[in-house]
């Protein structure tokens, strides 16, 4: 019986991946308490930027590097334009603002040659070729790439929150803005770099996204959706949670797709599988596996 | 109950001229939501070294002051209107909060607002000037001020006890290393042990490090006690002022801000002034 | 000179819109093409195409719009929700409606009167497919893939009965959505069953994914992949790159490649004549498109000098037998009767090569296990 | 406002433990109706903790409380506001967006009684209710002085008059019970004399029985029918005022000096 | 009382009950009526396809008002709404087409089957906080889209069509389809609202509004905030659920893409730029985004149809979803509070006219 093992790799490498979409989401919700609908458009900005790049002879690497950079000065861009209005007002209003961002983001996409159609990576000579097999399970170079990618990208900004003051800082901010300026810290700032290291670890995900599916805008901003129950299964300001969470999500699609699909008439059942134990998860733990639990004392 | 009575505010005693590094507010005047006037020309000076006090009623605009000084003014839609404030060669009310900081002024906000989530050591350093010193040493610093907190460097913050919390709001100040720091209310809900303790700390700080304070109290005995020079405040004006002994001794001061009557015996609480209001209770 | 109104709605923008912008675009030029070449004598084509971003009240407003007020004698529709939603109101309305939607419910019982398809329906796509299978290899074990929606559902059931009629054995059925960006599982559980062809209901997105996964685990040779209209062509080909290799595809159309056809070389001359992109010009959503806008105008003709709805209805069910209709989009000929609301039944299977170009390996024939398992009333 | 049956409260044997940590250890005291009862000790001893037992926020993982007939031990805090007593907190847990009236409209809920359908339909019972609490709640405006403020949103009030809202609010709820943390924090000695007469009207003239806790010793000592000590979630003395004023656990562990009579070091200005 | 109750600029009630009157001034009790007769004669006066529009935006008024039940006054953020249209919509065609019973009494069902589901969906708000809740519905959104098209009863996602009604012995056809329609929703849409607006000068609509703002504090009132949240949940549903079915009948027919996630997003769009928590906004947003809608779709056609742009870039798919985004970002960053607000200055400039201040 092989087929556990392997269903547990998938989902590792695909967890990986989610657990990399994730993190940025947590890195803007650690710093702001905001929740970023717009995620999926970012990552697919960056996505595309890579792709426009190396359409026009630019190396892969060098495009995917170009890309991170972009996104992050976009992610910027968003706080500053956008974002810095909306401190103070209630948190339904900044959401609402995320979801008509990631429309705009969306329809700006259009006017580019990348809105409708579907696109794929010229792939770069270091990820072609045969992977590795785990368990009978052939593992391409993209995927490894992948998997390597979001487990060192995580545990820098694991270390980061922890370790330095920055770090520290920018969980103060998310504490208690108004104690944190009183100390001096330009809650400004802080933003504008959590967006901004979202927006790299965006172009991060969009990049391995696409090479491993391809380049769609449909599918690459519906990562943004996907990641939700992540973050939320994981707990949503913790690093280590949209790890966890990214590798829970993917395994337990991976078993209902691997065993409940050949049950349920019909199957597709690792479109809500995961759904009904996020939530089963919640009601036993309400701020999900590494959540932050509000401090309540009255 | 109003002090700008008939009173004759007293004469300041004589000061000399303010210097450089003296804090001074100047006629300032300051709106919340562009409607509501609060500030109505207050001035005061925070001389260097020394400990200033500010008391008045609830709602007269001490805390607003404070931030009208410190800049976080604008977080809580409030604007000054009019006047300056000024330190160390800098104009603070023309800058932002970050600035404020940098210049040397910091403040530690009413009712403490440490962070709740993150560990007592996590709020220290959370408090130093990113790229600035060495946090390290820093940290000793406050811990020797502060003896108790070493011990509790790893709990998280919220829940720590009030007296607690008021000293790692302080001591989390300090990592800026400012010159002034702004006190709203210390004492506020601390057991009488501990606001000797954190006067006693802040007196202590103050003569080591030079630092000038302005601390806003309602516990008027302790602050007067603690300060070299005093305000009074009313309804967004300061209606007295004085050397802190002075100030104490003002009869006014004595009914109203220490509870004490014209003969120097505590009047009790038991027999308070019900005559004053008409009795409507059902 | 009497003004027709010939009126789409469909997904220009929005969710499908790749398909539907070039659909569209097929119906636009070829009715105004038509106007170009007088093809209805004494009658100006008011050519209508309009946006309903693949949503069913859109459709319905741009319907009620196009019947109510413009007087359309025909509606040209695009999505199968949209379509199945409108039946009873087209029952109503008696007015012909063809769809860009090959779901077999639409020409179903009840209020199925004035409902045609251009051209054979998926399931009767999938259902030739599995006779390819059956005639291959008897009892093979086969799997269906289809898309979660009434779209992908449609032909399972008729898929079912007919395999049972091959003595094929369905060993699966499963629904798979856009964002499968990891089918291991699935690849993995269906190898296990021993499912050696897998055919596809869907758009081409999933199809690509499925077959980059199935190309890693290697199970390419061990698998046959095929799928009906909408999971092939150039966007599967453009997705899956080498993946696509042996693909096999059931559809009723030529192809943009096939320049000796008629109706190929048609396109082609109006797609420059309306200077459409190279894109769209190739793409078989456009020759669809003008498939439907030729039936229509065909019926048009055939209704004479007052092309109301009960004329464009009588000109539609009389294109059969020596009247029946080729406009050479398709590889048949389009069939109506009172009966037969289906166009061009005649399909061809067609194997994409290493270069994604997608080869006829059959001739255009018509699925016989579909008219047992299905039978039109 | 009748005079209810009036109901002792008993608090029995109680520890409350947070993961390790006792926030009170077998605490036992009883507030008889009628009287005002202080809770003292320093920041962390548990006083918070022990309201918090009382009114349901937190339960108590040994012991017992009782209200007259009532088991507190489980109850919700709803359910605790049901029984009569209610509760002003510490850190201020107003409605920051509503106004004065909301805020007090809404202590009101247990005391209007009609169903979800009266409301939908707003004709009898609804209508004539609300007009009802609405004077109610005008009168206890009047009474606490919050006439200026009355429109006002909470949130934007200075910190004192914050405070008098959340008595008020507590009061608007008609108890026969009142808890009180702290309601004097951050107010000078005149504005405490207000509260404190406040309290005393609620007291003597309702026949409300007061649970008060405060930092303030001269308050304590003035008003206090009885005191009770906590330190470290344990309660170290308990009495009338002067005798607890002189217990030298106390004065080492909390006041630091002898309140010896009304004259306190802690009042006494030094220049 | 001031001498005129037609300009009254001030507060002069003298007595409490005066002041939940909700329209009180003989102006606003005069614009009311006037609204209604116009309200009643709009379908004479409205061209057809705008007369569709109309009603489209009185159904989602129906479900945005209660949307803001749930989000805007009891603060639990609710990504599923439309999958409570749906339950209400599929309840409303099962009970038409399998009981067979009238519209007017499987609609009330679509409603009721809205608010069991929605108690249902509701109780993990005992538990749960701001987004972790916004999540629970939001897989019940997910859930119940998959559950749809897993069960052969409701047509797994395909149409189940509803049946033509007829009111008075007019038999609704597709001529008059809107005209008879218009004049169904409209009164169940005035009730509806009038219900609302009395649960909210009470101690119930209070109590979710306490909530909201703090729902510890509560607690300390005497409300029970669970049972407060269900409530909401269950009476922001049945809104749901009633225009669900008002919704399957307009359409004619229940298909599984008109109740999905995207059409949840846009009511909450709708909520937000009408002004969250506001009677008045639950009408203006779903007129904005409508009408926007329309603005946006006649302005694309035109694009599409005029080549302006270079071929591969698809201006006219763009634009719907640049406007759709800006309007909501714009009106959040500049009008946090909106359309209701402006409604609110309007008519507060009308009140106080010919006075500036
Ligand atoms: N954000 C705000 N918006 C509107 N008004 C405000 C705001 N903050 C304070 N005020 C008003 O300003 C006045 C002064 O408030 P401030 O907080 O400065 O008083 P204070 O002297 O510190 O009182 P306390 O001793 O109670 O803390 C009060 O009337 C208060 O209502
Ligand atoms: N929800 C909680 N979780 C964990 N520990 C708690 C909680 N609430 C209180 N504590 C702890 O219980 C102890 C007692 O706290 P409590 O607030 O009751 O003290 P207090 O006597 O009211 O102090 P203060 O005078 O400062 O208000 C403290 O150590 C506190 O950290
Ligand atoms: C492009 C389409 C007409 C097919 C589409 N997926 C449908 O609704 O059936
Ligand atoms: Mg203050
Ligand atoms: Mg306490």
């Amino acid at each position: 019986m092989e087929l556990l093992p392997q269903l547990l790799i998938a989902g590792v490498v695909i967890g990986s991946i989610y657990a990399l979409a994730a993190l940025g989401f947590v890195l803007i919700y650690k710093s702001s308490r905001v929740i970023n609908f717009a995620h999926g458009q970012i990552i697919a900005t960056g996505a595309f930027i890579a792709f426009a790049l190396t359409q026009r002879g630019v190396n892969f690497w060098i495009a995917g590097l170009i890309a991170m950079l972009t996104t992050f000065l976009l992610g910027m861009l968003i706080e500053r334009v956008f974002l810095r209005r909306m401190v103070g007002e209630p948190i339904i209003s900044v959401i609402m603002v995320t979801i008509g961002l990631s429309s705009v983001i969306d329809g700006l996409l259009h006017l580019t040659p990348y809105g409708a159609g579907t696109f794929s990576f010229e792939r770069p000579a270091l990820l072609t070729g045969q992977g590795i097999e785990l368990f009978g399970l052939p593992l391409s170079k993209t995927q490894i790439a992948g998997v390597l990618m979001a487990l060192g990208l995580l545990g820098a900004f694991t270390y980061f929150f922890n370790k330095s003051t920055l770090g520290i800082t920018m969980r103060a901010v998310a504490d208690d803005q108004m104690a944190a300026m009183s100390v001096g810290t330009s809650v400004e700032r802080v933003f504008a770099l959590a967006w901004a290291a979202a927006g790299l670890t965006a172009a991060a995900a969009g990049v391995i996204l696409g090479l491993m599916s391809g380049l769609t805008l449909g599918g690459l901003a519906g990562i943004g959706l996907k990641v939700f129950p992540v973050v939320i299964l994981g707990g949503l300001d913790s690093v280590i949670g949209a790890i966890v969470g990214g590798m829970l999500i993917g395994i337990l699609e991976n078993l209902s797709a691997g065993y409940l699909d050949g049950i349920v008439p019909g199957g597709g059942t690792r479109e809500v599988f995961p759904f009904i134990v996020l939530i089963i998860v919640l009601l036993i733990r309400p701020y999900g596996l590494f959540g932050t639990k509000e401090i309540e004392r009255v | 109950m109003t002090l700008s009575s008939p009173q004759p505010v007293p004469t300041p005693p004589p000061r000399a001229a303010p210097g450089t590094d003296d804090l001074t507010v100047n006629n300032v005047e300051v709106v919340y939501h562009d409607i509501i006037q609060v500030l109505r020309g207050v001035s005061l000076t925070v001389r260097a070294g020394q400990v200033t006090s500010l008391l008045g009623t609830n709602g007269a605009g001490k805390t607003t002051t404070l931030r009208a000084i410190s800049g976080l003014l604008k977080p809580e839609n409030g604007k000054i209107r009019e006047g300056t404030i000024t330190f160390g060669g800098k104009t603070l009310s023309a800058i932002g909060g970050t600035e404020v900081v940098k210049a040397g002024v910091v403040q530690v906000p009413e009712g403490r607002r440490v962070f709740k989530h993150l560990s007592v050591e996590e709020n220290l350093r959370a408090g130093a000037i990113l790229g600035r010193g060495d946090w390290h040493a820093d940290l000793e610093r406050i811990y020797t001020y502060f003896p108790k907190l070493p011990a509790l460097r790893h709990k998280q913050a919220g829940y720590t006890s009030g007296g607690e919390q008021q000293m790692i709001a302080i001591g989390r100040a300090l990592m800026a290393h400012p010159r002034v720091l702004l006190l709203d209310e210390p004492s506020l809900g601390l057991a009488p042990l501990l606001v000797a303790e954190i006067f006693d700390n802040v007196r202590r700080i103050n003569r080591e490090e030079g630092l000038s304070v302005l601390v806003v109290e309602q516990n008027a005995n302790i602050a007067l006690r603690n300060s070299d020079y005093g305000y009074v405040m009313e309804n967004g004006r300061i209606v007295m002022e004085g050397l802190s002994a002075q100030l104490a001794s003002n009869p006014d001061v004595k009914e109203f801000y220490l509870g004490v009557t014209e003969g120097g015996a505590r009047k009790s609480f038991k027999d308070v002034k019900s005559y004053k209001r008409r009795k409507r209770w059902m | 000179q009497k003004t027709v109104t010939l009126p789409w709605s469909g997904a220009i923008t929005g969710p499908t819109s790749d398909a539907g912008a070039s659909y569209g675009a097929g119906v636009e030029d070829y009715c105004k093409y038509a106007n170009a070449q007088k093809m209805l004598p004494g009658i100006t084509l008011n050519c209508v195409t309009r946006d309903d971003q693949y949503n069913n009240a859109n459709t319905q407003r741009n319907y009620e719009d196009f019947v109510g007020n413009l007087n359309a004698p025909v509606f040209l529709g695009y999505a199968t929700g949209g379509a199945l939603q409108l039946k009873s109101v087209i029952q109503e309305t008696k007015i012909p409606t063809l769809t860009a939607s090959y779901h077999i419910g639409i020409v179903d019982a009840p209020d199925n009167t004035y409902t045609f398809l251009p051209v054979s329906s998926y399931s009767e796509n999938i259902v030739a497919l599995l006779e390819y299978v059956a005639k291959k290899e008897r009892g093979a074990k086969v799997a269906l893939i289809v898309n979660p929606s009434p779209f992908g559902r449609d032909p399972v059931v008729d898929a079912r009965k007919a395999a049972e009629r091959l003595g094929l054995k369905i060993t699966d059925v499963q629904e798979v959505g856009g964002n499968n960006l990891d089918n291991t599982a699935l690849l993995k559980r269906l190898e296990s069953q021993g499912a050696k062809y897998i055919i596809n209901q869907n758009t081409a997105g999933p199809v690509a994914n499925i077959l980059k996964d199935a190309k890693r685990l290697g199970l390419l040779g061990k698998m046959q992949f095929m799928g009906a209209h909408y999971t092939g062509g150039e966007d599967l080909t453009k997705l899956a790159g080498d993946a696509a290799k042996d693909f096999i595809w059931a559809t009723s159309y030529y192809l943009y490649d096939e320049g000796n056809q008629p109706g190929i070389q048609l396109v082609k001359k109006i797609g420059a004549q309306y200077k459409r992109g190279a894109d769209t010009i190739r793409s078989v959503h456009y020759t669809s498109g003008m498939m439907a806008a030729a039936i229509a105008i065909e019926a048009m003709k055939r209704a004479g000098a007052n092309p109301d709805a009960a004329g464009v209805y009588r000109g539609l069910i009389s294109m059969n037998g020596s009247k029946a209709f080729n406009p050479g989009f398709a590889v048949g000929p389009v069939t109506f009767s009172a009966k037969d609301h289906i166009g061009a039944e005649s399909l061809r299977l067609l194997q994409a090569d290493a270069t994604g170009n997608f080869k006829a390996i059959t001739g255009a024939q018509r699925s016989a296990m579909f008219q047992l398992v299905h039978p039109m009333k | 406002m009748s005079q209810h049956q009036r109901s002792q409260l008993e608090v029995q044997g109680v520890t409350l433990t947070f993961g390790g940590l006792n926030a009170l250890t077998d605490v036992s005291l009883v507030v008889p109706p009628g009287e005002v009862v202080s809770i003292i000790g320093p920041n962390g001893a548990g006083k918070t903790s022990l309201l918090n037992c009382i009114s349901g926020f937190y339960h108590p993982t040994r012991g017992r409380i009782t209200f007259g007939a009532y088991d507190l031990s489980r109850a919700a805090p709803n359910v605790v506001t049901g029984y009569g007593i209610a509760r002003a907190f510490q850190n201020l847990e107003l409605f920051r967006g509503l106004s004065v009236v909301e805020n007090l409209l809404l202590a009101r809920h247990t005391h209007l009684r009609y169903g979800l359908l009266d409301s939908l339909v707003f004709y009898g019972r609804a209508s004539r209710q609300e007009a009802e609490n609405r004077a109610y709640v005008e009168r206890i405006i009047d009474f606490m002085e919050l006439e200026e403020h009355r429109s006002h949103p909470v949130g934007t009030l200075a910190y004192g008059i914050q405070k008098r809202v959340e008595v008020a609010r507590a009061l608007t709820l008609s108890p026969q019970l009142l808890l009180l943390d702290e309601p004097m924090a951050g107010m000078n000695v005149e504005e405490k004399e207000d509260m404190v007469r406040f309290i005393l009207d609620i007291q003597r003239e309702q026949g409300v029985t007061v649970v008060l806790i405060e930092h303030d010793m001269g308050v304590v000592m003035d008003i206090s029918d009885r005191v009770y000590v906590l330190d470290f979630g344990q309660l170290i003395a308990g009495g009338r005022p002067e005798e607890v004023s002189a217990d030298p656990r106390v004065i080492e562990a909390y006041t630091g000096v002898a309140e010896a009579g009304p004259h306190s070091a802690e009042q006494a200005v030094g220049a | 009382m001031p001498a005129s109750r037609f300009t009254q600029t001030g507060n002069y009630r003298t007595r409490y009950r005066q002041d939940q009157t909700i329209f009180a001034t003989y102006s606003e009790q005069l614009s009311l009526i006037v609204l209604l007769a116009l309200l009643l004669l709009l379908p004479l006066i409205l061209p057809k396809t705008l007369l569709r529009d109309v009603n489209m935006i009185m159904i989602y008024a129906v479900a945005v008002i209660g949307l803001n039940i749930t989000t805007g006054y009891t603060g639990l953020i609710n990504i599923g709404q439309a999958a409570f249209m749906g339950v209400g919509a599929y309840a409303t065609a099962l009970a038409a087409t399998r009981l067979n019973l009238p519209f007017f009494l499987a609609i009330p069902i679509g409603g009721l089957a809205g608010a069991l589901v929605g108690t249902f969906v509701g109780l993990p708000s005992l538990r749960l906080k701001y987004l972790y809740l916004a999540v629970a519905t939001l897989a019940f959104q997910i859930i119940f889209e998959w559950g749809v098209g897993h069960t052969p009863l409701l047509a797994q996602g395909g149409a189940i069509s509803l049946p033509q009604v007829q009111v008075f012995g007019v038999k609704a056809t597709f001529f008059n389809h809107n005209f008879v329609w218009y004049y169904l929703i409209l009164p169940v849409l005035v009730v509806m609202a009038l219900l609302w607006r009395n649960v909210l000068r009470t101690k119930h609509g209070r109590s979710l509004i306490a909530v909201r703002d703090n729902d510890r504090a509560a607690a300390a009132m005497g409300i029970n905030p669970g049972t407060a949240k269900i409530t909401a949940f269950m009476i922001g549903s049945f809104y749901a659920g009633i225009a669900g079915g008002l919704f399957a009948y307009f359409q004619k027919a229940v298909v599984i893409e008109d109740y999905g996630l995207h059409i949840s997003i846009q009511l909450l769009a709708m909520a937000i730029v009408g002004g969250l928590g506001s009677l008045p906004g639950s009408f203006l947003g779903p007129l904005f985004i409508v009408a926007l809608d329309r603005v946006v779709g006649n302005t694309s056609n035109w694009i599409g149809s005029q080549n302006l742009f270079p071929a591969g870039v698809d201006a006219a798919t763009a634009l719907r979803p640049l406007s759709f985004g800006l309007a909501i970002v714009l009106f959040l960053m500049f009008e946090p509070r909106g359309l209701a607000n402006w409604w609110r200055l309007g008519r507060l400039y009308f009140k106080k006219w010919p006075y500036k201040f």
